[in-house]
């Protein structure tokens, strides 16, 4: 039975626990492998720590999801020097073009999916002849997360293309990820009773948060166009009965499966491809019934 | 001896110039940020906090934003009123975030329904006998988890005599995984609608001050709140008076317990669904809700009175950041500024009364 | 036997190194007004402390009413019937004076509301003003903190508590030394009343004339040591002095220091 | 009288019962840990946690646990010390883990080289100018900050009379809002080789052990050390024996605080990177060492021995988890199980020792 | 004139709305010996705290050796030459003997290391010995914390550091409350030292004896104010009574109270 270790950003995380249910799942399934699985709580030097424990204890693979991907490279070292695999999932690593052998990455682009909302936001948004001028609130994560800048840069990137620089943004604020952070900032926004046309949150949870103080506020849900990424089960629902208008998803369970595998591959001395890539979707009303 | 009845005599003794209660000096803070707010707000928004300058409302003020500065604070608040007895004993309570976490976890797993949108409820923790059950039991749940908690950082800090801060440090660590381990860091979703009710609109803000009159009468006209004072003003010397002060701890740091405990079921029920990640850092917020109303971390002072301005006044500025759209980056800078302030005025009106006596 | 209200028999307290207190045997009878006596740090405060429950003795007996007894804490110690002035006052520094005085042992309305029955404030406040023209100690503002009052107004609270409630046996650690002329004489008639209702008493003090004054018999302690146990009758203030020194010891007690 | 030597006279002093020094319990504690990952370990893994069980090494210690065990509390180990001498003034420094964040940002990005794999440095932050600099200035750069967030911290603490809570909670949002403005919430990344050895291999463990040497010899032979214990033993009774009681605490957070920026330097060279959320929740940490190692919150007690000890018992429970493939999900809960336990049986033989005598 | 080394000129205190000191007029000449007596409550301590700059005063003027002076803290008079014994003592209780006893001026080596400059330890527990002898108190074991000693211990430590280093003025307040017969002669050895030595001092003290043995003249406060300036040799025990509880009042000070 082969020993792997894995050391996830953070556990409760609504989209890295997809990803990590689908590693549950596979190491349930087999008998070949082992899973230990170590939360690294958002912390860097943390996550750093727990790989040089599971070197200590002498595990025949290491699979990291990045706390931060500018952090990779003293990652690889250690693993490196002590001679064990080293796998990358769901966030790209820095020293991609460097990566020492018998290491690899397994993930989805991540500037894809703040950019793919972005877009279907501002489709949306033209095709309710709003180009004219759109008015606009974003829901930023974590400061300090990087997903959360990401995402965020991808919405400016967005608006600032040709065809949708009818979009202005009004304002900005972090409510860290959470819905109800989100739902007392929205409700902040109404109060000033500015006009809007959309929402955009870099997660589901925040843009739900969102949609609850506005039904609370009696907004209609039709006059707003709302955006979310990660396509979580709360979301699909809000989106079946209207209330949401666009997500991403990511298939973090392939994610997480396909991890564990190509760690076994290089720890059993097998020829890897460097990267393994797994793109993220679109998902709208007309292809919601493809992802419940 | 016109003065007989405040003392025996002695000294001239000058009724009128009594020293003016802590709290309006917590209150003069609170005014002034709202006028800090309004006067940059005139300048830079051409518009009003507060008042309805727009005339969306009947009345003269932005009713919208009033209802949103209490609200967004109220669920805190209700953490800080268990808090605020906490302190006043000389303990701290670190766990009530996390115990706010893994009691939403807990609870709403007996909160949810049996069918979502015509189809069987995707996030059901238990099978079909905890589905559709009546929100009292929830409710039950909940204050039972927040019970249970409290009840084990009371026998810790008063029979184990171990400092509250690890005390309810251990608590807070063992709460966040009991957390994430209840249903493996899935979010518990979709509630009954009689449990949403609960935490819908105004209702937090209700509970909360209800709450907080009720504790308010407690703390000042009962033997409960006068043992809380005694303890935390010299533990020592409430112990050789004959007061049983362990059984007293146990009881304060369970009421603790049970008010995060209701936080939670309030939290969860306002936002339709439970994570492993709510309530983190609340009990920062609770404290400094507290410390900003003017209760003393070295026990014996403060006030439930004092707790509500402190909640306030967070959630003025917490509007007041929106309403100016101070950039995200440096609304933490601000805030950080504006409680060391609130806190250097409420410091330096004490010594200035001192000193003009 | 049936008259002695307090024994200890070789009551010991060693605190790390320090033997503060050794093989006290000691015994007070009903009624009886007795003073301990002795150099500073001769282990007179250790002696109260132990009799008390304050501490854990190291090892010996207490017997009190014929019991055995081990209190774990003040607080049974009082309900057994003793009231104590301690030396460091035991007083909570935020509260005020009324609230001290009833610390513990509130008057309060609607019992049956458990921890949460109400305090009755104006009870409390009459009470506290009849318990502190007792002492004769002038406080201009009860309401104020105890962390606001001068030493003697806070030793006068202290005993005020004491003499406010009835007892089996009263203890009182050096209760007069921050007081003044006035209030000295004031709490002398409080120890002398209780003689007349026949309460027991034990008096930890300096003051040589006050103990010639109010009891009947004077223990001294030297080194944590009893060194004699001298009826007021037998004895006088340089005899006395003469057994604190050293200069004397008592003729059952040679050999112990 | 033949232990004149220690005081003068009186009672019997029996020198060979003088009362143990804490440390020994909190030492205890760490060998009973240890002692029962050993046991688990036989039963559950047929392993040891310390020793070599596959001929691994050359010693009998499996040396790669022994040196993550310490190297991986090191950094905040180096905050800890700082946090102990505040607790022990009866403050407490709930700043460092957001100075540590900010400090990182800002040193890093004059710790960057000019070409990385042939390009330029796609992550600079200033011109040409900050680039491939000698490392000394980004070490004197996070000193600086450190420096400057200690003394903010001391003057608001000991002059303008803000509760240490509060200022350093203050201080806490302020320089988190810091770390996340300094370039956006963005990474500062690539560090010059010779920064990069800062934090490398055994660095961080070597400075930390020399502070604690140091600082330990500070706080117990010099007039520092003396009036830090005296402020926290009691602050008025030393103001009036005329210690310069603000002045000192200025001093005493300023210290803290350039440990942080050192703790902060060591943190992002060992990590190659810096990152705003660096250092989240450290001060935590750094508070539990403290008070695991024995010292009091309420000031007046304790030592960086004892700090030191805490450290490595937080190191070996941390390294105890992996070896025993303990579920992420009850590391927390078993963590807070263990810090309460440590401390209880901490406390638990003061008692006995007391009672003992 | 030049011969006063202490004057205050309408010096008042009040707390919120006690008036705990109006108006003190008060004189002290070098070598003088001063005593200051009264009620509990009646002002002394504050009167010291306003003096010694603990508090800051509500108004008044204080001269210091003809200079006016507005000490911001102990430390401003200490440094002008004023050594304190407060009520309150202002004892570390986590602190040793030694320590306690040169807290704020340490004996060290290797002064340039400024304040990491090194503790003379030896030094200090030597001198600590030295002093401690002087009062004739006995504390078995020096290393001891100030929380675990005896009311008397601690105020013998309070009185020692005074007594150790030279000053211009010695104010003690209530410094033999809690000692014995023996410490509390010693002490009072210590005060006719000073006499000898020509330095200046207030004593506050409720003990008459010690008073009409040690000072003299005497200065009566009744509720906050100055009621009587005696010289020792025109009065006796109880006209001062008489003063104190306001029988009498000094014909200077007629209609102050
Ligand atoms: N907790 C303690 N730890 C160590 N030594 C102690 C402790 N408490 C008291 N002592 C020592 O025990 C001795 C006796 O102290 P005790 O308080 O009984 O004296 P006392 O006779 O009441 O003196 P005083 O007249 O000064 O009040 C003293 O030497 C004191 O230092
Ligand atoms: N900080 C304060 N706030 C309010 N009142 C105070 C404060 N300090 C002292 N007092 C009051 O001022 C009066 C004078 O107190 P002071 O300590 O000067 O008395 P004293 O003459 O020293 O008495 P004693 O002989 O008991 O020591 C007292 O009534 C006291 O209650
Ligand atoms: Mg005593
Ligand atoms: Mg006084």
């Amino acid at each position: 039975e082969m020993q792997i270790g894995v050391s996830v950003a953070r556990f409760d995380d609504n989209g890295l626990t997809v990803m990590r249910n689908g590693m549950t799942a596979f190491d349930d399934a087999s008998d070949d492998v082992s899973l230990q699985m170590e939360d690294a709580t958002d912390d860097v030097a943390k996550q750093l720590d727990q790989i040089n424990n599971f070197i200590a204890s002498g595990v025949d693979a290491i699979i990291v999801n990045a706390v931060d991907t500018n952090a990779t490279e003293a990652m690889s070292n250690a693993a490196a020097a002590a001679g064990v695999p080293l796998v990358y999932v769901n966030r790209q690593p820095i020293n991609m073009d460097t990566l020492p052998d018998g290491q690899a990455f397994v993930a989805s682009n991540e500037i894809e999916s703040g950019t793919l909302a972005a877009f279907q936001m501002c489709r949306q948004l033209r095709a309710e002849g709003k180009s004219g001028g759109a008015r606009v609130y974003v829901l930023v994560g974590q400061l300090s997360n990087q997903a959360a800048v990401q995402r965020t840069k991808d919405f400016h990137d967005v608006i600032g293309m040709d065809m949708c620089n009818f979009i202005t943004i009004i304002d900005e604020q972090t409510a860290n990820w959470s819905r109800d952070e989100a739902n007392d900032l929205m409700t902040n926004w109404l109060s000033s009773g500015d006009e809007f046309d959309a929402v955009f949150g870099n997660n589901d949870e925040m843009a739900l948060g969102a949609i609850q103080a506005m039904k609370a506020a009696g907004i209609s849900m039709d006059d707003v166009v709302v955006g979310g990424v990660d396509a979580t089960s709360d979301a699909l629902l809000a989106m079946s009965v209207g209330d949401m208008d666009v997500t991403v998803f990511q298939d973090l369970a392939g994610q997480g499966a396909g991890s564990i595998q190509t760690a076994m591959a290089l720890a059993n001395g097998e020829e890897v491809d460097k990267t393994v890539f797994i793109p993220f979707k679109l998902v709208t009303p007309e292809n919601l019934a493809d992802f419940q | 001896m016109s003065d007989a009845s405040e003392g025996t005599g002695g000294l001239t003794f000058d009724k009128s110039k009594r020293s003016w209660p802590n709290e309006l000096n917590v209150f003069g803070a609170l005014i002034l940020i709202i006028v800090a707010f309004e006067i940059l707000g005139a300048i830079f928004m051409q518009q009003s906090l507060l008042f309805d300058t727009r005339d969306r409302f009947d009345s003269i003020f932005n009713e919208a934003r009033l209802r949103i500065i209490i609200i967004q604070v109220a669920i805190i608040g209700i953490i800080a009123i268990g808090v605020t007895q906490v302190i006043i004993t000389a303990g701290i309570d670190l766990s009530s975030g996390s115990v706010v976490g893994a009691t939403a976890m807990i609870a709403m797993s007996f909160a949810q329904v049996a069918t979502v949108n015509g189809a069987a409820n995707p996030k059901a923790i238990f099978g079909e006998w905890a589905l559709d059950l009546p929100w009292i039991i929830p409710v039950f749940v909940g204050l039972g988890c927040g019970f249970i908690a409290g009840f084990i950082n009371g026998v810790l800090v008063a029979y184990a005599r171990i400092p509250p801060f690890i005390a309810t440090l251990g608590m807070m660590l063992f709460a966040r995984g009991v957390a994430q381990w209840w249903s493996l860091g899935n979010p518990v979703s979709f509630p009954t609608e009689g449990y949403a009710k609960i935490g819908a609109g105004m209702m937090p803000v209700i509970i909360f001050l209800s709450l907080a009159v009720l504790f308010h009468f407690i703390m000042n006209y009962t033997v409960y709140g006068k043992h809380t004072y005694a303890i935390g003003s010299n533990e020592q010397a409430a112990r050789m008076s004959g007061i049983n002060v362990p059984r007293h701890l146990v009881l304060v740091y369970v009421i603790a317990g049970m008010l995060a405990g209701l936080a939670a079921v309030i939290l969860t029920s306002k936002n339709l669904t439970a994570q492993s990640g709510m309530g983190l850092s609340y009990e920062l917020e609770a404290i400094a809700m507290a410390v900003i109303g003017g209760v003393s971390l070295f026990g014996g002072r403060g006030s439930i009175i004092g707790t509500v301005i402190g909640a306030l006044i967070i959630g003025v500025i917490t509007s007041g950041f929106t309403f100016l759209r101070l950039g995200a980056f440096y609304q933490e800078m601000v805030l950080g500024m504006i409680i060391v302030g609130a806190v250097a005025l409420d410091q330096w009106q004490q010594q200035r009364a001192a000193a003009r006596a | 036997m049936s008259d002695i209200i307090l024994e200890t028999k070789g009551l010991t307290k060693h605190y790390g190194g320090v033997h503060a207190l050794e093989d006290a045997d000691f015994v007070l009878r009903h009624g009886e007004h007795v003073a301990i006596m002795g150099d500073n740090g001769a282990g007179k405060s250790t002696f109260v402390r132990q009799i008390t429950g304050v501490e854990q003795r190291t090892r010996g007996t207490v017997l009190f009413d014929q019991q055995e007894v081990n209190f774990s804490g003040p607080l049974d110690a009082r309900e057994a019937g003793i009231e104590t002035v301690f030396q460091t006052l035991a007083l909570a520094d935020d509260l005020n004076v009324p609230d001290n005085l009833f610390l513990g042992r509130e008057k309060t309305k609607f019992d049956w509301l458990g921890p949460f029955r109400l305090l009755d404030y104006k009870g409390m406040r009459d009470d506290t003003l009849a318990g502190l023209v007792k002492t004769g100690v002038k406080i201009p503002n009860i309401k104020n903190t105890i962390a606001n009052m001068s030493g003697g107004q806070r030793q006068c609270v202290a005993i005020a508590r004491t003499a406010t409630f009835a007892s089996k046996l009263t203890i009182m650690d050096e209760p007069t030394a921050a007081l003044g002329v006035q209030e000295t004489e004031q709490v002398e008639n409080i120890v002398r009343t209780l003689k007349e209702q026949g309460e027991s008493l034990i008096l930890v003090s300096h003051n040589m004339r006050q103990v010639f004054d109010l009891v009947d018999r004077i223990i001294v302690f030297r080194r944590g040591r009893i060194v004699a146990n001298l009826n007021k009758e037998d004895t006088d203030g340089q005899d006395v002095v003469a057994y604190i020194t050293g200069a004397k010891t008592g003729a059952e007690y040679e050999g112990a220091a």
